[in-house]
């Protein structure tokens, strides 16, 4: 089967590699991505990363349903995506093959398991014919391997029971990519020591498996197929390759340390959220508090509540959770405390698409409370990006005392990218100081507090429960100005729902002005905001290479807009924006602007490839 | 600290003008907690009032105290938080039955699991005050209202029952017309170690008025509430002449005269097992017959706060205070220069 | 203190007049108003009424906080608005004065119960002088009377006690203004006796203070004060003096047998919502279910899984209760299901001013769920027309089967008008089938029934269960189109989403064009939504008459929009919108249309009046 | 209408492959539910399964009856709705322990005060399954989790107490390793006329395998699983040894032999005072006690949407049929022409 002839001994240099395994939820498909990913960005490649998940559930093994997988980009040069199509695709079974050749490149390479290509697994997959033996692979290099039995058989004299050795193929997989490949075996094998520190059998079980497929390469006389990446001439510093969710969970705590405030995270589990609260609870030791509460407005409710305390609230959810807390979110917006509320996009409306990605919240990020109940948003761009936005979203909330969203996406949350970490002195300050002193003075000439009284950024002081002498009430109903007494007066009213608004604007005027990327005097502005940053930035730099003049700018903040966003979109002709929604920053362009700012939309719960995004910003340019 | 400070009722009154209908039951606990308060050796800073909406939900604003006024339902959960992060606090959580029990139910039965470290108090007045007269989940069948002009047809909750149900360590009932007796109660709920929750009846003169005449007016109190007293046989009437009984698992009022006071049931409200508190809390499930007020349950059960920092000091043990230098470089790293 | 002079003794005759009636909560101000409004329809007049309450709390007799008024405005043409400015206004105590003295006309009447002033009162209505004996109401017609004494008086020989005469007194400032205003007796008398049916004191105690008043005006020599208003040209037909929130729930009851189902309504009680509650619930006569759930989200809970069964779900709330609906309302959109969300706004955010009106809950009847979930939504735009909009509502939610959003508001809800009482059979039919036969044909050939599978309009057809060979299941999770089994399938996503928002976008098709009221040829647009429709035909009707060149035109359907909305717009240089909020609408406009649309603003808690709507729309106009 | 048609487990299978995790529980609570079925001698079609989210809330999908997957924790209010406008249906809902007690508590305790016409089944696996793996209200303290790496801290419910608390009027107990007392307790719940409510013991094989195994594993059963009989001493053990005496007011485990069989606890399913209900189970808080199953409690209490039918009958008798035109002239009005 195997169709490659011996044409060269030595390994071809590429660029770069895009590289997809795929297989059943068991093969631990995540698990050996997750390695050839870590062995890459320790030998020094830029990387980017896409795993995929089956949907919720358990699908029963070998089906399409269950088909899990994960891409990895490889570069010697700074990239920003997962890549558009695979060079390389790894099937594990017939069902990984069936789900996924579609996405290979033309000519591309295939890896595949032949033991898993029998008759119930071909059912299962719902091939009629064995792709093997029929036309389907043509014009593709396969590879194919009896990866299940070849690890059995290396397995064989550990001592290890056939049943378990199956379950190392992932390791002869992972040790045959590499191999061709050529990343280093030395981390791989470190952390399968580490991994499976006291079960002995699994590890040389593993290792086997590993040296096995490495030695499958070599005898197979796989040679002409052999390619590397060197590595990447990133700025100097130490990397270490991140997940969205992790990077903002960092990114809390680092803002709780900058803040000199101990974080509290009330939250309840949802994917792709769950991480963040799995994450957080871990570090404790620095007096982080995590909390699952009963439900999502338990969630926000608990977090409100200490932050009324002095904590940093934080809530961490998806879309679903978000619909529920609206309420609780009005009651912060009245209150004028801080909280942060995290919400991890996925795929809606409803419980829709629950693994996969969508930005498709940012309407519900404005609008989704009841009055007129504005709130600060903030939105991550790259799985690394989202440290810093979690820190931008942290500051805000303190220093202007108001719920800020934070939109974060599922392709952000599992993606990964290298991340050159951050001089922790360098990190932006966040000044916060709670209220100590009487403020006001009552008709009756007392000095008293006044919980509604403002500073130079139109926040109020934030005077925590145990601080002598300031005791005081809030509450949800509106308040007069200043003493923050209930007031039911029509002028109060009025002017205190423009204060609101205003108080929010506000923020625009000390945020730092966006700059343009690319063609100062191009006809299109591509505005992106979230995940769509690696994607566009990628089509841009492609465009431009190929002569086509193109600008673009990446919006951190969705609410208010930087100060200068509008005179900028007056400076081009058209106006783009890439959205993993139905065109939703688009509407808001356009109605703030009245500009004729034009969506371009993918809402298939996949992140968009530079490629596609080429092709759409070509046909505005035409 | 220095020593707390020697105040009276009117240090814990705020300058807010009292805003119930008048006669409305709500008026006598405010003053019972507003003359309690200087009683309890505590800080009017150190204390918050937490509450949700509902004619009960306006008691924080009375109490010169810290204090939210927040939203339907929503108090237990907040107050939470608050405790979670700050166990150097005294935290009240103050709502109707409508707000706790109804909108506010699972957070109530959650709070009182986890033994949060809460002073809830329910002024149960079997209505909804607030919006004007609908019934309430402890509205008896057949009742009356604007939603229900045929009269309601759903089972009431007994509020005791929920909370033993739902692992309470600390159950209590008392009323709006004893104010000694209330005081004694929100004493106990404050000085228990987690979740404490007091029913509290009382009257809403405007849209459910004399609910409990027929057992907290004077002259009907002796025969009709069953003062429940830690190791004392439970007794009651104008001469202690009935009792109650535990009598095959369920609890039933005898004449004292008839099965001797040896019978009677002693009250223990630190049994472990709570099921003989709610077979007593199944004593009146209407509001003709005696009824049990007092403590119906006192356990001690480690409180959540005291959980959560024992596992942050313990974390800081083991792996020191953190360190963020060190968290960022805790996944593989590998430097480019 | 009684500056009339005998003037003249005949009643002079005017276009229409505007009274206030405002006193303690206790002091029955609200009847005092309805029942003069009623005698007025009665007598013909055509009317408008705006009931005030005081906030949700119990304030303490005689405060500020306490005051309840009742404004009508009663005419011998067609009118639209409870007024502006009051021509007359009744005060019964030093509070009501206080607070609605600033609202009346300059030279007004004013009508003060003269027992009242004394020093208790005058010092919690904050009067440190008793504005009766200084110059507080020096250019005002002032009438006082001493209403309690003269009440008293006139039933010491009834038997009743002096405590429950003093209840009466309200019944003496009515006949007082009735004599003033020469409305009839009889329909007051009449209504007396039924109401207090069994009650013979209270019965006569009320008379005789009703007569009392009317006879203090003849002796008190107040002719010169007398005045009537004629009965209007109204069309032919038969009236009733309806608010909104009744003839809501008479539009929902109308709906159900237009529809031949039963309606369902899963509510929690919230203010100014409740009501519908309480009418609906009287009604079970007509097969309506009436169901008080444990919070707003059983509330929606119940009317969806109602809505299952075959039933018309529906859900009554205000804004916080909506804000807890999002994620159910969410899955109704997954789901397909017809449902009609009621909100009857409030003014907010969070608890905000629960007894005052705003509108400015559309963006979050647009926006507030997750993932791209489009609703219908329909606005009533009167108290009457609260009937037509939920019949509307109804229509929409049954023949598309998708949840709907109607917006009222508390000025809706509580205000009155005349209503010409429609022709049963003229009522619009809704056409609306279940499902009773299987439309599909299963992968082996078998006849299946698929819940997916659409209509002309794109609506899925509608089986409940109970249907004989028709199981199915629906859910939440994305499903393939036509089958409804569940859809990982990006490209289906994409479809589906795409789809969901054109089948809602389709119901334009059908809906009537928007016409244009006034001046086709004006520079200026008005635009409006919800209950400014009152107050923006009369300010249109006086600027024209005025000789300003203005159009208007009022949207029913906020989402979608009138097929020929778009183009309207574009016909006028100037497109205003007065909104009770800070522009949603208009933003809504701005972004579809790109016209440069600009809000008139009021988020006071109250309606515009006509008279700020002239000057603000004049302020375009220049 | 005619006679229910015969049918086999296969007509009540949908055409949808089954999607838990091989080894599941929720498997054989699927086939235990497919086989009792036909036996209920109800139409597929006059059948709705409605469930929240979660593993077990897959249920539906399964059943080849009318059926809806809604949203997390909502499933007694929406079934609720569709109860109260079809009483002619047999409405099921299905739920984990997190969709039923955690985010669907409230509406889980007020379906069982309503005593609306659902059968409920409660899949207690003590985990949260499909986000896979953190711990859930019925999770036992100290548990180690996803999102409690030290250890849980919170006190579990007890799901028995808490419905019996809640006014419930049938509650039962079953575990997924005994598909013939499954389908009893299947069948009794169906047969109940108002809430019925079901906990199952079920084993998530991949977040938390054997919780149960130290009472539901074959040799383990007669030892460890409490089987409560109608109108039967509660006796258990291999020869029946041990069995529960109500001392007074709580139920404790005794030896027969000790104390005779007359001391022994006779169940009565139909008291109606809750209390041995609550205090049987109480036994077994932990996971390694002999833990009580079977019907803990089956009263009779008017069941709602009986009533809400009965208030139309009446308010159809009283004013006769909704006439639009009368109402639309219920309140005074006058005529122009
Ligand atoms: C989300 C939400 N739903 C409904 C309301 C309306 N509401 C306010 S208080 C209340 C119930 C009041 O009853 P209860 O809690 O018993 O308090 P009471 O007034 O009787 O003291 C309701 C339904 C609200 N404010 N917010
Ligand atoms: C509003 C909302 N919050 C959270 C989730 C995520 N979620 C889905 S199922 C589930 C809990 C599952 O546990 P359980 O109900 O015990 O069911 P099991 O999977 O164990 O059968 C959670 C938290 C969701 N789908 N919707
Ligand atoms: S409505 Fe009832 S509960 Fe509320 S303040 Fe008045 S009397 Fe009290
Ligand atoms: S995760 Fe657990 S409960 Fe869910 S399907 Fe798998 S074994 Fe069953
Ligand atoms: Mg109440
Ligand atoms: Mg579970």
């Amino acid at each position: 089967m195997t169709d490659t002839v011996d044409r060269a001994d030595e390994v071809r240099e590429v660029e770069r590699i895009i590289i997809r395994f795929a297989g059943d939820s068991g093969d631990g498909m995540q698990l050996t991505g997750d390695r050839f990913t870590s062995a890459s960005a320790l030998f020094g490649n830029d990387l980017a990363t896409l795993p995929e998940f089956p949907a919720e559930i358990r699908a029963p093994a070998g089906t399409l349903a269950g088909v899990s997988a994960f891409q990895v980009h490889i570069s010697d040069h700074d990239i920003t995506t997962p890549g558009d199509a695979p060079n390389v695709l790894v099937a594990m079974n017939p069902a990984a093959l069936k789900a996924d050749l579609h996405t290979l490149e033309s000519g591309g390479t295939v890896i595949i398991n032949s033991d898993a290509f029998e008759e119930r697994n071909l059912a299962k997959a719902g091939y009629e014919h064995n792709p093997l033996e029929d036309n389907t692979l043509d014009g593709y290099t396969v590879i194919t391997a009896p990866m299940t039995s070849l690890t059995k058989e290396a397995c064989k004299d550990l001592g290890v029971k056939p049943r378990d050795a199956e379950r190392s193929k992932n390791f002869f997989a992972l040790g045959l990519v590499s191999w061709l490949y050529s990343r280093p075996e030395e981390p791989t094998m470190l952390w399968i020591q580490e991994k499976f520190k006291g079960r002995d059998l699994v590890i040389a079980a593993n290792e086997a498996a590993y040296r096995a497929g490495n030695a499958f390469g070599e005898t197979a006389e796989l040679s002409a197929s052999r390619m590397t990446v060197r590595p990447a001439q990133l700025p100097a510093g130490t990397y270490t390759n991140i997940n969205g969710n992790t990077a903002l969970s960092w990114g809390l705590i680092a803002a709780s340390q900058q803040a000199g405030l101990p974080l509290f995270l009330g939250s309840y589990p949802i994917t792709p959220a769950s991480d963040i609260l799995h994450e957080l609870s871990k570090h404790k030791n620095f007096g982080v508090r995590t909390f699952q509460a009963e439900d999502e407005i338990a969630a926000v409710g608990s977090a409100l509540g200490a932050s009324y305390g002095g904590h940093i609230g934080i809530t961490t959810t998806s879309g679903p959770g978000v619909a529920l807390k609206g309420e609780t979110l009005g009651l912060a917006v009245s209150l004028e405390l801080p909280l942060v509320v995290i919400d991890i996009q996925r795929g809606g409306p409803s419980t829709g698409l629950p693994t996969k990605t969508e930005a498709a919240d940012l309407m519900m990020a404005m609008y989704g409370r009841h009055g007129e109940a504005p709130m600060p948003i903030v939105a991550a761009s790259s799985p690394a990006d989202c440290f810093d936005a979690a820190i931008e979203a942290v500051r805000i909330a303190l220093e202007y005392r108001t719920p800020v969203m934070l939109l974060s996406d599922g392709y952000l949350a599992n993606g990964t990218e290298p991340w050159k970490l951050p001089d922790i002195d360098s990190l932006p300050s966040i000044d916060i100081e709670f209220a100590s002193e009487l403020n006001g003075v009552d008709s009756e000439g007392r000095e008293v507090y006044w919980p509604y009284v403002r500073n130079d950024d139109l926040a109020r002081p934030w005077a925590i429960p145990g601080t002598e002498a300031l005791m005081h009430r809030i509450g949800g109903i509106e308040k007069q100005d200043g003493t923050g007494n209930i007031s039911y007066d029509p002028a109060n009213h009025e002017f205190m729902v423009r204060l609101r608004e205003e108080r929010i604007l506000k923020i625009a005027d000390k945020l730092p002005p966006l700059e343009v990327m690319g063609d100062d005097d191009a006809d299109i502005l591509v505005v992106g905001w979230g995940s769509t940053w690696g994607a566009i930035t990628s089509a841009v730099g492609r465009l431009r290479s190929g002569g086509t003049k193109v600008a673009s700018v990446h919006l951190r903040h969705l609410y208010p807009f930087a100060p200068n966003l509008g005179e900028l979109l007056q400076r081009f002709d058209h106006v783009v924006v890439p959205e993993m929604n139905l065109g939703q920053l688009t509407k808001l362009l356009r109605a703030e602007f009245l500009v004729d700012a034009k969506a371009i939309s993918k809402v298939s719960g996949q992140p968009f490839t530079a490629a596609e995004l080429v092709t759409k910003i070509q046909e505005v340019a035409r | 600290m220095s020593a707390v400070p020697v105040t009276t009722k009117k240090d814990w009154s705020s300058d807010q003008e009292v805003r119930w209908c008048p006669g409305c039951g709500d008026y006598s606990i405010l003053t019972a907690m507003q003359l309690l308060m200087p009683e309890l050796e505590v800080r009017r800073e150190d204390t918050v009032f937490i509450s949700g909406i509902g004619c009960a939900a306006r008691f924080p604003y009375y109490m010169n105290t810290y204090g939210m006024h927040s939203i339907h339902g929503r108090s237990p959960a907040i107050a939470t938080g608050l405790a979670m992060a700050r166990p150097d606090l005294d935290v009240w959580v103050v709502g109707g039955d409508g707000d706790m029990l109804s909108i506010g139910g699972n957070h109530l039965i959650h709070a009182l699991r986890r033994n949060i470290n809460l002073t809830i108090l329910l002024f149960n007045n079997q209505i909804y005050g607030l919006t004007k007269g609908q019934y309430s989940p402890t509205s008896e069948v057949g009742k009356v209202t604007k939603s229900t002009p045929m009269g309601s047809i759903d089972q009431p909750f007994n509020p005791i029952s929920v909370a033993l149900g739902a692992e309470a360590t600390f159950v209590a009932r008392t009323h709006d017309m004893d104010r000694g007796h209330m005081q004694e109660m929100f004493r106990r709920a404050h000085d228990h170690q987690g979740s404490a929750i007091v029913e509290v009846f009382q009257n809403c003169n405007v849209f459910n008025d004399g609910a409990f005449n027929a057992i907290t007016k004077k002259d009907a109190r002796d025969a009709m509430l069953i003062n429940l007293t830690h190791g004392e046989p439970v007794r009651f009437g104008v001469d202690g002449e009935r009792g109650v009984m535990i009598v095959d698992g369920t609890a039933k009022i005898v004449d004292v005269a008839e099965v001797g006071i040896d019978a009677l049931h002693v009250h223990d409200e630190t049994a472990p097992d709570p099921s003989v508190a709610f077979a007593i809390s199944r004593l009146a499930d209407d509001r003709e017959s005696p009824t049990p007020v007092g403590v119906l349950r006192s356990v001690q059960r480690r409180e959540y706060g005291e959980s959560v920092s024992s596992q942050i000091a313990a974390a800081q043990d083991t792996k020191g205070p953190g360190d963020l230098h060190g968290l960022l470089r805790s996944l593989p790293t590998w430097d480019v220069s």
